[in-house]
């Protein structure tokens, strides 16, 4: 595994940096927190203007790059609390149009999705399943004239800003699972919109007897689960590069509070309690981002044995550190760590949400735990 | 105790000042408007033990909380050191929730190194003139009256020139900004002082004596500062929250893990209980538990914040949408279920309060470590 | 549940502090490591000089008090690091006589036990049983002329020093364990003795063909695992006790050396962070003994649910209270903590080894967790 | 690397002087005697991820360790501090096991705080006259030489005041005796001089700059720190020990909330040797990764003491024996499988070394603050 970035790489990083700093300052995303779902068509412009929107994506369709430049441009997104749905869109459904579909829907989709034109979203998860990504009830079933997709999905993450959506389905004609790629506007659907806690959106998607056909259908059909433990695994990687970037712009603001706030006529950062805590922020920090380099190194690595340890014992640990990094920024801003004016409550809760998606610590550990039982046997 | 009263407390939905005053009235109009008052002022006269029990059976029973600004801070200090005008005037006030009380504490550099406050009322003629800026003024948008911490002579160190000064909110020159919170909810204030007049009759005790009033409410304040009750009370919502969320079609308490960090805050909170029951033993003896509310402080907020965030993570996914108007009493919207799961992410965020407010975790084991072991 | 001693209770407790701060200072104790397996006969016969080894058992035989008066004692040997088999001889086995055992067995048994002139210890654990009480293998079978009992027990406490054996058996006949009383030179027995790592004794037994009669049977056959349960529950409230005790000393040995221990020109209590180790010492000191006064109050219950909850919660958090308390009091001594020489390092040692008997903080919290599907159904 | 002496290795068990020289030495045969040190001095001239790989390697397959006194800490500075004459006497005989070094720093009144230390050397002559006591020495019984801290100035500020002198064991004035330790074996002694005589050109560079010397040395050995191959060595142990020991009936592996915490050590030290690699990495630019050392210290102790008290409390009761013969390589008694099981829980105690050895862990963390942090 390399840890140094390329000259290009480092140049992504850099002029990254600067677009968000000029154009996403803490005031500006707070003004964007007003909007219904957070989301700025123009900023998305922007970041389509600069290319960041094909980081990840094949070269043939306007993108560049692999895992490396995701997790660059994640980092960046975290480090300035970017509430735009990139997750969802790039990574998890540019990917899985990359990866499973045809010529000419990779064709007519990713140049859209790439020049900002077009937001994606993926519609998985389903209230009884928790983490268990095998666990869909919802159903796409023969009937004259094509498909009919029944179904509940909850929690779509940036769901009520997506155009378009995939939908994963138990495929009872052939088995297994199938992935449908919809306009967010098929009639069938009903759309559940909200805020998240984090000031970005989701949504609950009813889909009552929507008429698909096999067209719609992408990729393989019945091969839909592997297909999304791949993105899964991929936007886990990008989960953790997001935490790293939050946890070090969350650290940088609580060691300055260290070193400005007085309390007892001195710097609170003086107390040596306060010093040992803020040095095991920066040591669970730390090797947060050899976690995420693993994390990015491993999303892509065909084993899946060696791919299910890695990618959850990455998510896992930063979900550790992310919690602890938090919740002591929090407590060693005091009062101030506790109000939606300054940047640190939007840290904590955003590093909060991360924690909760693509499977919590406890679940990645047991993930981790069960895989010792498969080696030993 | 109205059902319907009970159901908003126990879903956590928003409460009104209505909702809360009217409980007080409840509890007045039964004699039990001063639970820990003595019975010369119109309280219950009980004993610790009584008041803790009282206190969780309210808290199990989904009572609103008592407005203890008023009940257990600024009345005790009136009280003790009030003279009898103010408190034939505030006491029974406070007793039929008449008058709502908040605090006036913390300044913007001024936390938890208290004496380092700079708010000022100077003496003109028979009137304090107050300016300055409190913060972290908590429901003080719904108060009648304010207590605050006050320099009344900057000559002096630090402490000896701290008064307590009781003011009206209606008092021109008082202006009262929300702080918006981590949970989008109003709890918390900001309030300035721009030339406001007080009566010297509102002073509390000697002028340049608040700071020993001030150290006697926060020693007064110990057992119910463990909020045994209301943890009890989310431990049991973990448990049927675990019994009914579902995990690729497994109920959550059927997970091994999860289930022994329920058995490990429930087995906190016993040791946190029985601790209580011990520092009210104790004090039938020495009347002052003194430092070892300390104890009592940190664990509880631990506790309330393991319980906390345990329900958040029950969630799974649902922890994310953020669906405000489901704190509502009457809310039955969409998505379904949401005036279940709607308030509990927000009520983990809020919840970290609890270790930093009320004096920090930090500063309480500096206070175990200075007072009780003296280190 | 009432925390306040009697008199009597009181006084109990002093002259027992008295006696032992004289007759065992930890310069004798280091003495009687030097012995092979901890165990003085004459401090022994000291303690029942003081009637101490009578608490808990019937007043018929010459014993005192109940639950409480257990705690006392107890609490002060954990105080003390008294090497001497109390557990074992009055706790465990004393009380199963008491409990079980025919008017003439207690009469014959009990005043011996209580004069300090015989110890006893119980042999119920197996190999492969870990903490579970239900898993034994050892069985007692009819033969021609009476029962036999094969099988091995391990790691039986005081087990060394025992004069009298209770081995626990499937017994074929009637279903269910049953209880045999036996002397520890009866033919067929195979001790293999050894110290334990706090100073004490242990063995293993291993019984081939050894003959025994219904005689020896204590209490009705079959019935022996309720009997070990609660048994074992008071051992829980002893051990409980023991651990109050022993953190109770190591508190105040760690605080001392705060005070006095001096680097970079100051005492080292002097600095936060060891200041606040010292409040979180003394934090969950605190509580733990909360949860000895619940142990203690609970192990007789008759409700064995309510029994269960209670002695488990109290063990599990003692147990974790003590490992905080230990590891940490050798932290903050330093290198101090690791010498023999000290106290620290064989409190250390003792708590450790009551961590893993009768039930670690894993076992026992999962059966609180357990406890909670019992209750929900 | 003999099977029998990598068995020993593996299986715990008490190794001879003869066994670590013995590895020394055949080491040195191949070529590998100084693995971190340039080829100019008979090392191997490797870089820190080849010196990391092999450490690594030599962990796993079962190698006993380096006398590190010799050839990470005296050897070193010898190399950078030492005269030509000094480095052609001292280093091969380093390199090809003749001398056994350790390390004369701590004092009974001189722990984390080093600079105070009182052990004095008065120049008489050619000769240094030294006089004190040294505590905490490792396996100094074991050994031929003595690098040690003192002072030479008593007027100087406390760091300024110090040398840095080699001192033959067998110099008449030396008496070491054992320190007994938690676990009964026998590792670190105390040392007492009575007018011991050094010559002169024992002297490490310059006279009183000896804490300079000391400090480089410090930061020098850093990525060893970790002590992943090690930990690697443990949680192997630990697996395949849950997946033997029964637990009424059924493996401990089975166990969830055991196999939770097997997961977790497990991500912890996949954490913790991606960060070596990240560090070793950042080196090839920077050659000096400085404070940075402070983590890996504090995360390989941790990780360390981790794997040793799961590996204790896989034992269950078999915790409690003390079977100290049960160490010895050749020993096959009773209780059956003792040979296997009654090192863990002295290892237990003994771990808990790591987190107080090598600047206590409290100083770690002090460290990153003030010099990562600037706080």
């Amino acid at each position: 595994m390399d840890f140094e970035l390329t000259d290009e790489q480092t140049l992504l990083r850099n002029s990254l940096q600067k677009l968000l700093s000029a154009e996403y300052s803490f005031e500006r995303r707070q003004a964007m927190l007003q909007t219904p779902f957070g989301h700025s068509p123009a900023v998305w412009k922007l970041l389509a203007g600069q290319g960041v929107l094909g980081a990840g994506l094949p070269e043939a369709q306007g993108g560049f790059g692999g895992p490396v430049e995701t997790m660059i441009v994640m980092e960046e997104i975290g480090r300035a609390l970017v509430l735009e749905p990139y997750m969802s869109s790039v990574v998890v459904c540019g990917g899985l149009i990359a990866d499973l579909g045809t010529e000419a829907e990779r064709n007519e989709l990713l140049p859209r999705i790439i020049a900002g034109d077009c937001c994606a979203a993926l519609a998985h998860h389903e209230a009884d399943a928790r983490y268990t990504l095998s666990h869909v009830k919802t159903s796409v079933r023969r009937q004259p004239g094509g498909l009919v997709l029944n179904g509940t999905k909850t929690v779509v993450q940036d769901g009520a800003v997506a155009d378009i959506v995939i939908v994963s389905a138990q495929d009872d004609e052939v088995g297994g699972l199938s992935l449908l790629l919809l306009d967010s506007t098929t009639p069938g659907f009903e759309w559940i919109r909200y805020r998240t806690q984090d000031g970005r959106s989701g949504a609950d998607l009813i889909c009552r007897d929507v008429q698909v056909t096999e067209q719609h259908v992408l990729g393989a059909r019945g091969a839909g689960l592997a297909a999304i433990e791949l993105a899964v695994d991929t936007a886990i990687a990008a989960s953790c590069a997001e935490a790293v970037g939050a946890m070090d712009a969350l650290n940088a603001a609580t060691l300055e509070h260290l070193k400005t706030r007085r309390q007892f006529g001195q710097p609170i950062g003086r107390f040596q309690v306060l010093q040992h805590r803020m040095a095991d922020m920066f040591l669970q920090a730390t090797q947060a981002r050899s976690m995420s380099f693993l994390a990015t190194g491993r999303c892509r690595e065909p084993d899946r044995v060696q791919r299910r340890r890695a990618l959850s014992a990455a998510k896992a640990f930063i979900g550790k550190a992310a919690r602890f990094v938090g919740q002591q920024a929090v407590q060693l801003h005091g009062g101030m760590g506790m109000s939606a004016q300054l940047s640190v409550s939007h840290y904590f809760k955003r590093l909060t949400l991360i924690n909760a998606t693509w499977g919590d610590v406890d679940h990645h550990v047991g993930i981790v735990g069960d895989l010792l039982l498969t080696a030993e046997q | 105790l109205p059902a319907q009263l009970s159901a908003k407390v126990l879903g956590l939905k928003r409460l009104t000042r209505e909702d809360i005053i009217g409980w007080q009235r409840i509890l007045h109009s039964a004699g039990w408007g001063g639970p820990s008052w003595p019975k010369e002022f119109g309280g219950t006269g009980w004993s610790s033990i009584e008041q803790h029990i009282f206190d969780e059976e309210c808290s199990l029973a989904g009572a609103p909380p008592i407005i203890s600004f008023g009940s257990r801070m600024v009345g005790p200090v009136i009280m003790a050191f009030g003279n009898r005008a103010q408190q034939e005037h505030f006491l029974p006030r406070i007793l039929n929730g008449t008058d709502w009380w908040c605090q006036g504490y913390s300044e913007p550099g001024a936390g938890s190194d208290l004496a380092s406050l700079t708010t000022r009322a100077e003496r003109r003629g028979s009137v304090y003139s107050v300016n300055g800026q409190k913060t972290w003024n908590t429901l003080g948008h719904l108060a009648d009256w304010i207590f605050c911490l006050v320099r009344t002579d900057s000559e002096a160190r630090p402490q000896a020139g701290i008064s307590f000064l009781l003011i009206d909110m209606r008092t021109p020159g008082i202006t009262v900004r929300p702080i918006p919170l981590i949970d989008g909810e109003h709890e918390v204030n900001e309030i300035w002082f721009d030339n406001v007049e007080v009566p010297i009759a509102n002073l509390i005790g000697e002028e340049n004596k608040g700071w020993t009033y001030a150290k006697y409410l926060l020693t007064h304040e110990r057992v119910n500062i463990a909020q045994v009750g209301q943890a009890r009370r989310e431990l049991k919502r973990l448990q049927q929250l675990a019994a009914r969320q579902l995990e690729g079609g497994q109920r959550l308490l059927d997970n091994v893990r999860f289930r022994h960090r329920l058995a490990e805050v429930e087995i906190d909170l016993m040791a946190l209980e029985l601790t209580v029951m011990r520092v009210l033993s104790a004090e039938k003896k020495r009347r002052d538990p003194g430092p070892e509310s300390s104890v009592l402080k940190i664990r509880g907020s631990e506790i309330q914040q393991a319980l906390s965030e345990l329900n958040m993570q029950a969630l799974g996914h649902y922890a994310l949408p953020w669906i405000p108007t489901a704190l509502d009493a009457d809310w039955h919207g969409s998505p379904a279920g949401a005036e279940v799961w709607a308030p509990l992410t927000g009520r983990y965020f809020n919840q970290r309060k609890t270790s930093i407010f009320s004096g920090s975790n930090e500063i309480q084991r500096n206070i175990i470590a200075q007072r009780i072991l003296g280190l």
